[in-house]
């Protein structure tokens, strides 16, 4: 069965489970084959998603939310929770004082419009008891927050974690002269990023879909128990990509939103109904929208495949 | 029912074809159903555009005072390179080169530069839109004067006229059609070079409110301002047609002339 | 040394390509007024080129008012063979040209903008243009634009008057009226002027000396002094004399054609 | 030493002048020592440059290929629209205003909806450098026609042309300076074009790389991805040059001409 | 019905201004050879625009060939008084264009290209341009740019011959040449000529009937038949029947000027 997938990003660190995947023929074992293309933000890797123009894509859960809330007659469902913990984390530099949340009252935080940890600071602010309203923001493009901060020209950004602090490091800003509040350590419950279908596809091929998980739980495991080799599929994938880097990449995600206590405890990709709620409430209330989605409209777990082969150290 | 006269004609079409467009539009994504967050109808746009005309009218202000101060150093600046380009052919030939290579280079990749040189917000966006839009300038008036006709040329020459006279007297009028030509061109880019630089840095204008518009999927407003930006290009156009118009008249006597 | 000087001048217009003027020498005195007959493409306007600074010599020296010529030289008026008016100025701006560019003219342009406006109008006016001022070039038939072209060759009233074929696109008694007007303005004032025509009746009337050019490679082979007394009247066209002098030269023309 | 021919100095003009170019760079790299993830200097970028030139190349040369693509669509349409706007004075001002409101519009807009009916990599990204460089073309061909010498096309009507032939003899020919100026300019939006969609939605090409280097902070990289674009912009531009001078001779006579 | 036939023809070139033209009626039959004189810039021109199609009269018929004009012919020959050579097409080519519109050597001209090239490279020799084939129009003196216009209007075999003031840059001999050219060519085989010229020896030696034209707005005042036996020679010009033709014509424009 032929299949079109999208990633939320480059080929990168964090894509290596789904290049290994293909790489040495787990997919193939399934009967699919599957095309993976580079992807260029959540947002767009989700509209591709969801026109059909791609049968299963990766993306960041709290879109599926948003979008859910304002399509509720859309069949999207997220299939397999990759980020048990959002990546989202507000990065300060340390020697500006800033060392927990509530010190970011009446600071100036800068990130693109459309970034996750941006759009779920309310619920960050929230969870830590200020004001979202008291901290300015300054939009910038991915590409120049970074610079900002390591200049000084604003006091924090938000990010994906391992992106930011990479970036801070190219920046020459060394790892531990960082604070990084990842969003979850601090009170928010929010789900990262999921593998989704169109639901076109989730009709009509499901088997097709129990198979690419199947296959892709694997790659994963493989992935946690053996980083340095995933990332070399990066590496073939784009002959380009500093390997040492993804390296880092790819272990500070897996460390700090794949293999979570939670993940420990229930196995990968799964959630649980209680947190999904949460999540789901907190989303709604963050994002400000009108509607709140039935947490069991948006994410089916029947796809996934057993529990113990889920399990993870 | 009456005959139109061919001026009531050529002075409806714009509008009529419009029409046409945005009436297509509207049967194409009702017709197959075209989801709105990949491409609304334009009912949906101009609903969510009257909703929102007071916010987008204030950013619409801003780009547009950003993209005409970007496009008047381009105009500037593109007008002389172009005469000293123009007018000599060693610069020509040594200048050329670099600025085609400069222009291949989508200028994004310099915005993240100038914001962190000139901060962000308004500089970085004017110098944007001077940076995509010079360059139209420079090519159409070099290659208007390096076609003038010697025999116009002579006739300066034969008066002792200087270079920068037989420039100011022969090459700049002849050179107009090229150069109205080009500002139609960079008008447009000039457009697109402040809206691209608002979108990277910014947090007023066109471009953030799209950036923003986009990131929580309005669809409809992201084209309620891609539809601002060209109303704009449109009412900048018509201003340098109506100047055009009446500095270039010797060149388009032909299409004046009743035959 | 004399006001206009050639030694043994030649030009090729592409190098290696065939010489358009061969060998010529010829002394023009102050206030002498010149007529160059010869045949079709023979290099006439060629010469006018030389004089005028606007081509360099490919062989000899060309000398004018005592300097060797490096340049085109403002103390020239000069109407061209094709009438070259610029197609975006009326026939007013046309004429008004060289007070722009030559001095003292245009020192004082600003000042005397008027007055000057009144000359060039009453110079058309003298060649049967008054009326047309506001019209563009390409609202005047052939011989209209022709008359202004001579008009902006006098305006600033240049000490070297050069006149290729100023009259050829004119009737016969236009023509006549035209001599008159020239050999007027001549005789008042004397300036130095070269004409290039086909009508050797023109010549005769109007020269001083007439030369003869041969064929390609233009050569000078008769130079011819025509002494009817002045200031000639049109009769002296009815006279022995002058037809004597027509008729050499058509002579010489007729055996430079046949060689 | 030598002195230098003025053939000698126009060739190595541009050599010259981007060593000129080059060597500044370095010095204000270095002296301001300004950091390598904002500006890498030319020596880091050439050096990463050799290191990765196997995978630049390839990455250049779909590019290249793509660009080619849209750019050769770009030309065809552009000149096309450019003549049935040029040669009819309704449709210009029916068209116009809708064409400088699309192309005031910054076409990465566009992509994600292109993404959607033609999947990511080549199709959009040929797409978007059509969408992107066809309007200069069209803007300049329609200038070209609409300031056609009403004398010329009299030529051709005389003999009973049609309008088409009309067109071919006389509209074309004489539009040329005015098409290949609108080249040199389409031709880098086309890059620019294809880069951006590249950068956006694509597993291959400059665009991808740039992208891909900017996320790994790998900024040598991206700078070689935008100057490999700007020497391929070069090397397309003195193609067309080359084609321009055959063709379009005659129009820059004057250049030529030994005065 | 007359081959050419004009029925109270006025023309104003823009609405509400001046006639160029008024209320002219003539009638030319098949074959005849027509001179039309006339002071400068009153209307000749205009005439030969009227016949030929390129203007709609304002008011009365313009019949050619028994039908009403209502746009260009594919009948005609026309040389202009401007030469108007295409700047880009060499001396043959520009003489080779009407054999790439006008039928039937449109049709023919890839099979027998050869031959029609041979056939204009004759006709150049004729007119004395051996040589000049490859030439561009600017690399041409001014005589012999006219002279490749007149094979421009010849070549093809035209029914009806349009000459405006052909021959005005040409000296006497080449003139007289010519002359003897075209009446040799219409006397092998009668076609029907309309010839402009200022000169009357030129009007009365080829034409069968003149017409004399007043100034602006030009009137048709005389009509004179010449009598004159073909095939005339050149001698015939000193005939004493010639001369009073000549005289008769030189008094009628004499009137016309003074009224
Ligand atoms: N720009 C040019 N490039 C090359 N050759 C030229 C150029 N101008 C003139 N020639 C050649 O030089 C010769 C002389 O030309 P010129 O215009 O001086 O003739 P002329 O005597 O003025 O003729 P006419 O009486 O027809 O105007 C001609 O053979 C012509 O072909
Ligand atoms: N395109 C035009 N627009 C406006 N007026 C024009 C135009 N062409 C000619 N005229 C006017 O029409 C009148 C007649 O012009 P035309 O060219 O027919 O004269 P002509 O008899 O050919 O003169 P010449 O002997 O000088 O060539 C002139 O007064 C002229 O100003
Ligand atoms: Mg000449
Ligand atoms: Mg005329």
């Amino acid at each position: 069965t032929k299949l079109k997938f999208t990633l939320d990003w480059r080929f990168e660190g964090p894509a290596a489970p789904f290049l290994l995947a293909k790489a040495k023929g787990y997919f193939a074992a399934e009967g699919l084959d599957v095309t993976i293309d580079a992807g260029a933000g959540s947002a767009g890797a989700f509209t591709r998603v969801a026109t059909g123009a791609y049968d299963m894509g990766f993306t960041d859960f709290n879109a599926l939310v948003e979008y859910d809330a304002k399509n509720p007659e859309s069949k999207l469902q997220a299939l397999y929770m990759v980020y048990n913990y959002t990546p989202a984390a507000v990065v300060t530099l340390k020697k500006s004082g800033i060392t927990k949340p509530a010190d970011l009252v009446g600071k100036t935080l800068a990130a693109p419009v459309f970034d996750a940890g941006r759009k779920a600071f309310p619920a960050f602010a929230k969870s830590n008891k200020f004001d979202p309203a008291s901290v300015k923001w300054q939009t910038v493009d991915p590409a120049i927050r970074e610079t900002l901060l390591a200049k000084g020209e604003v006091d924090g950004i938000t990010g994906f974690s391992f992106t930011s602090v990479l970036n801070m490091e190219a920046r020459g800003v060394k790892e531990s002269d960082l604070s990084v509040m990842l969003y979850n350590d601090y009170g928010v419950e929010l789900y990262g990023n999921a593998i989704i279908a169109s639901p076109k596809f989730l009709a009509e091929k499901p088997k097709a879909v129990e198979g690419f998980l199947r296959a892709f739980n694997k790659a994963l495991k493989e992935s946690i128990a053996n980083p340095d080799e995933a990332a070399t599929y990066v590496k073939k994938q784009d002959a380009l990509v500093d390997l040492a880097l993804e390296t880092r990449r790819l272990k500070m995600a897996l460390n700090s939103v794949v293999v979570t206590p939670e993940a420990k405890a229930n196995g990968l990709g799964s959630v649980t109904e209680e947190r999904m709620r949460k999540s789901v409430a907190e989303t709604v209330a963050a994002y400000d929208l009108k509607t709140t989605p039935d947490a069991k409209e948006l994410f089916n777990p029947a796809f996934l495949p057993a529990k113990a082969e889920r399990m993870v150290k | 029912m009456k005959k139109l006269s061919p001026k009531t004609i050529s002075r409806l079409a714009p509008w009529l074809l419009t029409l046409f467009v945005l009436v297509c539009w509207e049967a194409i994504c009702r017709g197959f159903s075209i989801p709105t967050y990949l491409m609304p109808a334009p009912s949906q746009i101009y609903t969510t555009g009257i909703e929102l005309a007071g916010p987008i009218m204030e950013h619409a202000t801003h780009t547009l005072l950003t993209t005409l101060a970007g496009f008047a150093v381009a105009v500037v600046v593109g007008a002389v390179l172009g005469m000293i380009v123009g007018s000599s052919p060693v610069i020509y030939k040594a200048v050329y080169p670099m600025l085609v290579g400069f222009n291949s280079v989508p200028k994004v990749a310099f915005v993240p530069v100038l914001v962190v040189w000139f901060g962000i917000g308004t500089v970085p966006a004017i110098l944007t839109a001077f940076l995509i839009s010079f360059f139209p300038v420079v090519v159409n008036v070099a290659a208007g004067l390096s076609t003038l006709e010697p025999e116009l040329e002579d006739v300066l020459r034969s008066l002792g006229a200087s270079r920068l006279d037989i420039l100011r007297k022969v090459g700049l009028p002849r050179s107009m059609p090229f150069f109205f030509a080009s500002l139609k061109v960079a008008i447009t880019l000039a457009f697109v070079g402040s809206v691209m630089s608002e979108t990277v840095a910014s947090n007023v204008g066109v471009g953030y409110l799209m950036m923003s518009a986009s990131s929580s999927m309005n669809m409809p407003l992201v084209f309620a301002g891609l539809i601002v930006i060209g109303i704009m290009g449109v009412i900048m156009y018509e201003l340098f047609a109506r100047l055009e118009r009446r500095l270039t008249g010797w060149a388009n006597r032909g299409q004046n002339a009743a035959h | 040394m004399s006001f206009v000087e050639f030694e043994n001048v030649s030009l090729r217009y592409s190098e290696g390509g065939p010489k358009a003027i061969e060998d010529v020498s010829l002394q023009i005195e102050e206030g002498e007024f010149v007529a160059v007959v010869g045949p079709s493409g023979c290099g006439k306007s060629t010469l006018m080129k030389l004089i005028s600074g606007l081509k360099p010599p490919s062989e000899g020296y060309v000398y004018v008012n005592g300097r060797q010529v490096g340049g085109p030289l403002s103390i020239v008026g000069m109407a061209f063979q094709a009438a070259n008016l610029l197609p975006w100025r009326t026939t007013l701006e046309n004429v008004m040209l060289p007070m722009e560019i030559v001095e003292p003219y245009r020192g004082q342009l600003r000042a005397r903008r008027k007055e000057f406006e009144e000359m060039a109008r009453e110079q058309l006016k003298r060649v049967g243009l008054g009326g047309f001022e506001d019209k563009y070039p390409w609202e005047l038939s052939g011989g209209m634009q022709q008359r202004a072209s001579i008009c902006r060759a006098l305006i600033h009233k240049p000490r070297l008057l050069m006149l290729d074929e100023p009259f050829g696109a004119l009737d016969a008694f236009t023509r006549e009226e035209l001599w008159c007007m020239l050999r007027d303005l001549w005789q008042q004032q004397p300036f130095t002027v070269i004409l290039v025509t086909h009508d050797l009746r023109e010549a005769v009337f109007l020269a001083d000396t007439v030369y003869v050019m041969s064929k390609r490679p233009g050569r000078i082979l008769v130079k011819r002094q025509i002494d009817l007394p002045r200031p000639r009247e049109l009769e002296v066209t009815y006279t022995d004399a002058f037809s004597a002098h027509v008729h050499v030269l058509r002579e010489a023309i007729g055996r430079v054609r046949e060689s």
